[in-house]
């Protein structure tokens, strides 16, 4: 319990806590899970992306459409290794995933349908993942807030290039707008799940408050998200796709309309539109291509036996 | 003139349909490290297409650009070689195509950077370094496989047959090619031949592999006259600017 | 008016999308003829996804016909289920598909026979008998993959799991279609539901498989909101008159 | 030797051969091998057109080019039935031809590289296809000379299907005429090589009329398929790539210039331009797709057992 408490008071007075530190079980399980969580939603995140790479509609926006996913690959990268510093190998969190007992950001359960889709996944689920990554840069686990840096940084970029995109399709052809409506249809009310379950609904908040894994909750996050959303969206010329949205002059803040909490857990339960194509595809990349990665080891090993030798 | 711009072609279509390729393998990969090599080797090549494009497209009659190069000509209209329009098959059979090509690739940019035509040796000399890189990349994984299980020795066994017969384009000097050599504006791939030759057998030996024999010279690419799998290719890639002709993006 | 043709779309793309789908087999089946039987399907929905598309164009403002429909829509338009769009995966997962769509179009079919809307009756007629094929051809194979060795019967199984949550789609009534149900020219897919039910589960029960558990229902395609699969399809289907907008074939 | 006199005489006759007639090893083994090959050519045939039935431009094309491939699987099936009489096995004619130890048609390693090689294959390969069919309706052995009656009456209309397709791009724009030529450019010395070496080379040649099997040389059809192909060009407003073609009076047909018979012997070795392509879909079709034909012949056999029991 000294122990504990020692962890707790470094963590109340923002302090970072590093790989070798003492930490209690449940701390670094939460992370392990947190961590993972992102770093899987990283790499599954590039295959609605990956959807489209092939099919931009410049050799402009290919190229940021590529760069983007590479960087996603990069932060994947950066996590993993975060994650591995609390003790649990890649191997062992990448079967998690591909068993479904790991998640993934509920987002990328949703199709890439067109390209509008590209610039609305940049401007909601980037801005909303930014949201949701900033206060992590003054997160309490060392190697975590560290990752969190540059990610934030590479994650607005992201953020600004998809709005521009929506930009562009907004104030083009009849087509465009449609389709940049539609996209800001079917992905608004995903966007807003993103945040998780209402803090009513989140028990391990407040502990994750305390120990710093969290720094806002939920709800407030969300409301944040909402707040910064809906003039972009009105200065873009389209339509939030919610009736209840309306300004509130005293809580300085956008009452919002009920989110289907139904979808969100049935999408959390892995049964998201194309939850099957997502897994199916990362376990196809992971057991189609084992031989690679064996082949690598195996060549490794004949070195070190011949440089031993 | 004519044949200058069909030079430019020839080098924007290969970088470009070799880009176009290395994309579809995006979040397919192995691992997460190769999934980002992938991308980032798709990412120059797409980049070096570009300027090649637009190199090609300002010397053009009309206001073309790069992206109605890209996007808007179909299949007889393409200049790359035939190996880049490969599909990419399995991860060792991407790789042989790449290491067959980057090789290449890397030792004609060595040389164009010596171009009389100034915009050519710049984007050459651009483009040197990342391709040194692609070439390296390539090799080692050609080595690593090759090298490896006996799987993958097979698998990169098949891969570089599938490619094989591809090689001889890479060298083949047609008339317009000629007219651009002999202006100093093009390199004259015979001129590296054998030590292109030499390159491969140096890096198989090192991957333990066999140099596979000479197949049958397949040619056509530069006329325009290439495999069934560009078409698919060009379907996938040109959609939405054939869809909807009148946007930008 | 809208809502009839909005059914005739519907109709019409089921048969369109899946035919196309049946198509990509072709000179890859199984055996000669299964190559064959696969484009005899093919052939059949195309005909029938003509004859709809051509009674959707023929109420529609302006001089479009079925090409126009197939061949100049985009991906949001298009208002097929989501079953037939599902890729064909392996000859198991192209059974399963066939049998669990088949088994409904049939039982459809049998009764838009008495459709008010007199040209839907008689294409109805003339199509029912080729879907009873279908039908009875899908069934086949899905007992006999079922009931036939241990990898048959894993790949059929995970077949039936791939397009099993798209079922409810298929007798999910919108506000549209309510309204031609109420004219009488459509037929109310919920009339049919426990037959349709009855028959997998018999089906199953003689290829010796459970019943797969109900998925939570996908929906969508019947307002245009689809998967990743259609924009892949139709970027091949639509190429040429896309590509070639003033030409005619 | 009294066998064979006999057997010679009835050919001479014209009466057909039946399977359970004797015959000589050497007519049996050469016409299994000519039935069979021609059967894998109508299966291997199916592939570059089957490149084109998913972006057929039209639902009628689409439709017409369906219906082709279905009856060339249909000609396979009746060819193979018909090379069975003879006592070599579907499964050992598929697995000769998969080690490249059978042939079949070289113009098949070319590749369909724009909708007009669907109309030239039309036009000018089952026109090519025909002429030497035409007159095996009176081969010597019955259900080969069967079977082709019915493989000419539909390869015919696929013929005029293919001209009638060629003559909308030769009227067509620009664009679709330039397809139709270069078309024309690169199946025309193919189509000729159709015919096989020239007569010279073609050391079978005499016994395989003696018996029959074979009912006019090469040389004559392949000058045949010239006077009839080169005004129906003419016509189309199409330019036959061949500076030395020209009318001669005196022959009363074409003469036309020197095939490249480098090129195809090397195609009949196995190294046409997409050989390897073609050889790799008919494997991986017949390979893959094992477990099918396991799980069929399982469960008939299962059956079977259940009816006997």
């Amino acid at each position: 319990q000294e122990l504990v408490d020692a962890f707790e008071a470094r963590v109340a007075a923002d302090e970072f806590i590093e790989p070798k530190d003492w930490m209690p079980e449940a701390y670094r399980k939460t992370l392990v899970r947190q961590i993972s969580q992102h770093a899987h939603s990283e790499i599954v995140g590039m295959l609605p992306e990956g959807n489209w790479i092939t099919r931009a509609p410049s050799l402009r926006r290919k190229a940021i459409l590529l760069a983007k996913v590479q960087d996603e690959a990069g932060h994947g990268l950066y996590l993993y290794c975060a994650a591995e510093t609390l003790g649990t190998s890649r191997e062992e969190m990448i079967e998690a995933l591909h068993s479904g007992k790991a998640k993934y950001s509920t987002i990328f359960n949703y199709p890439t349908l067109t390209w509008a889709d590209i610039a609305a996944i940049g401007w909601l689920v980037d801005g909303a993942a930014i949201m949701n990554q900033v206060p992590l840069q003054r997160t309490s686990y060392g190697p975590y807030a560290r990752a969190m840096v540059r990610v934030c940084k590479e994650e607005s970029f992201h953020q600004r290039q998809g709005y521009e995109a929506m930009t562009v399709l907004a104030q083009g052809t009849e087509e465009q707008k449609r389709m940049a409506q539609d996209a800001l249809n079917r992905w608004w009310w995903p966007s807003l799940m993103m945040f998780g379950p209402p803090d009513d609904k989140s028990p391990n908040t407040e502990r994750s408050m305390r120990w710093r894994i969290k720094r806002e909750t939920n709800d407030e996050l969300r409301q944040k998200f909402v707040d910064i959303t809906v003039p972009q969206a009105e200065f873009l010329g389209l339509t939030v796709p919610d009736e209840d949205l309306a300004w509130n002059e005293e809580k300085g803040g956008y009452d919002f309309g009920d989110i289907d909490w139904e979808e969100f857990y049935a999408v959390v339960r892995g049964e998201g539109p194309v939850a099957k194509e997502r897994m199916k595809a990362r376990r196809d990349a992971w057991e189609q291509n084992a031989w690679v990665r064996e082949a690598a080891d195996a060549h490794e090993a004949k070195k070190r036996a011949a440089a031993a030798a | 003139d004519a044949e200058t711009i069909a030079y430019y072609l020839m080098l924007g279509d290969d970088a470009l349909i070799l880009g176009q390729r290395l994309s579809e393998w995006c979040g397919h990969a192995p691992s997460v490290e190769v999934d980002l090599s992938l991308a980032n080797m798709g990412l120059d090549l797409i980049g070096q297409a570009t300027n090649y494009l637009n190199g090609a497209a300002g010397a053009m009659d009309g206001d073309k650009d790069a992206d109605a190069l890209a996007f808007k000509r179909d299949v007889l209209d393409f200049r790359n070689c035939l190996m880049v329009e490969q599909p990419n098959g399995d991860f060792a059979q991407t790789m042989a195509r790449q290491f067959l090509f980057s090789t290449w690739q890397h030792m004609l940019l060595q040389r164009l950077t010596q171009s009389k035509d100034g915009h050519l040796a710049a984007i050459a000399a651009k483009s040197v370094k990342e391709v040194a890189y692609h070439r390296e990349l390539a090799t080692d994984w050609v080595v690593r496989l090759g090298d490896g299980t006996e799987e993958s020795t097979r698998r990169m066994t098949e891969g570089l047959d599938w490619n094989w017969r591809f090689i001889p384009e890479l060298f083949d000097v047609d008339e317009t090619l000629q007219k651009v050599i002999n202006q100093g504006i093009a390199v004259d791939p015979r001129e590296f031949e054998d030590e292109y030759r030499s390159a491969l057998a140096e890096a198989l030996a090192q991957a333990k592999l066999a140099v596979p024999d000479d197949q049958r010279p397949i040619l056509g690419g530069r006329k325009g006259h290439h495999s069934e799998h560009l078409g698919h290719l060009l379907a996938v890639m040109q959609y939405l600017p054939r869809t909807y002709p009148d946007a930008e993006w």
